[in-house]
């Protein structure tokens, strides 16, 4: 489908571009665009960052994106252009690691559609992020399981500390 | 049957080549291979936690493969370490 | 406080321009950027529409844009970024009516802060809309009314109206 | 005292200089005015509807003045017709 574009970027060739999604999601039906950039940010639980490493698997994170395209479709349940593109490769702080943009008629869709994309994104597609902190040191952060032995508790958890504490990852 | 299994993130560590290649009898499960890359690690690489492997998944290209899917006639799969983008 | 960007855009003179939002917004402390834009679509209650008139009491919107943003920070409960501008005179089809901008350490508060200050500007701001249609008529938008007298009861049938059927202006 | 008034939105059309201009007792509440107004309306601008003027506020540059406020000695205030934004 031609309303849902989907992108891994590697950064040492272009940075992701937040100007091309507005345009992709641009159309004379639609008044709202929800937008979410996620950047890389200078500390993370105390340790000051020097940059982050985005590891791929290429080919399943497409169709994943495409998947979570075609959710939010059902989910707002009217016509809806989204736009999904994910860094790879090196970033450094300040550097875009994720750039999503839904358009729909009104707002409250358009919000909808980000929100839950961001959050698939997050939680489901093949990205590992490596940490560099200031002191050499380096870790890659743990995340979500896609095991489905490990998923569903995993989630269940993880909506228990949102609701207690907001969400960590 | 041979099998390459393509490392990501944190597992990556467990080979500079970014795979493993491993001997798996013909037409297993993941569960299977699950195991043998279980020792493959404990042997190879023994700074990779082996509770990494366990809520790690198995992939295509395609689509996510559980525990009960087989492998891949060709022999290629990815393990993915639990996910943290964005 | 300088984290909290208001702006009143005559169109004759520029266009809003949301790269300036994302860089306003900016900041190493920041990993979540959430972005919302209006733009002037071509339908609305199924009349052809071919554009817009915004009309603002400039000082006063500015005053609760700069309200808005400080519950924004409130709700918000720690560092903030938040861009807010509205646009002001003829607009056409495509062209941006508003653009808000909101960063925070995490995405979570950043959608908050966005959606907040979206809300509050379509429902607290001196901003009236006119359309004109495609056969030379133009109307006024019905709105909220900023009367107390009037307010409380509208608020209520709007919070009704949006778990009903979604959320109309 | 007189009192300018200045027209937004849709009760623009009431005066094409964007303005009224009335005479009200001095000291008087936004409710006098707005009643004041009401009477200006329904004789020089009978297409607006009476309905419009109940719903709408009164403001200085800083603030919505509600009825039991007094109007600014300064004799400017603005009428703000029901919003819509965005």
């Amino acid at each position: 489908m031609t309303d849902i574009y989907t992108a891994v970027v590697d950064i040492a060739h272009a940075p992701l571009n937040p100007a091309a999604a507005l345009e992709f999601v641009s159309d004379p039906r639609f008044g709202g665009i929800a937008t979410f950039i996620g950047r890389v940010r200078q500390h993370n639980h105390g340790r000051v960052v020097t940059g982050i490493t985005y590891d791929l698997f290429d080919p399943l994170a497409l169709r994943i994106f495409q998947e979570i395209g075609e959710r939010a479709r059902a989910e707002v349940g009217g016509p809806l252009k989204l736009y999904i593109a994910h860094a790879k490769g090196s970033l450094r702080i300040g550097d875009f690691a994720v750039v999503i943009a839904a358009a729909t008629p009104h707002r409250d869709e358009a919000f909808r559609a980000c929100r839950l994309a961001i959050e698939a994104v997050k939680h489901e597609a093949p990205i590992w992020k490596q940490e560099h902190y200031v002191d050499g040191d380096s870790a890659w952060s743990e995340g979500c399981s896609l095991c489905e032995e490990h998923r569903e508790a995993e989630l269940a958890a993880a909506q228990q500390s949102k609701q207690t504490h907001g969400h960590g990852h | 049957m041979k099998v390459r299994v393509t490392l990501f993130g944190a597992l990556r560590e467990a080979d500079p080549h970014g795979f493993v290649e491993m001997d798996v009898p013909d037409h297993c499960t993941v569960a299977t291979l699950r195991e043998a890359l279980q020792t493959h690690v404990r042997n190879h690489a023994p700074s990779i936690s082996e509770n990494l492997i366990k809520r790690s998944a198995f992939a295509s290209e395609d689509e996510i493969l559980h525990n009960h899917r087989h492998v891949p006639e060709h022999g290629q799969i990815a393990v993915l370490p639990p996910v943290s983008g964005g």
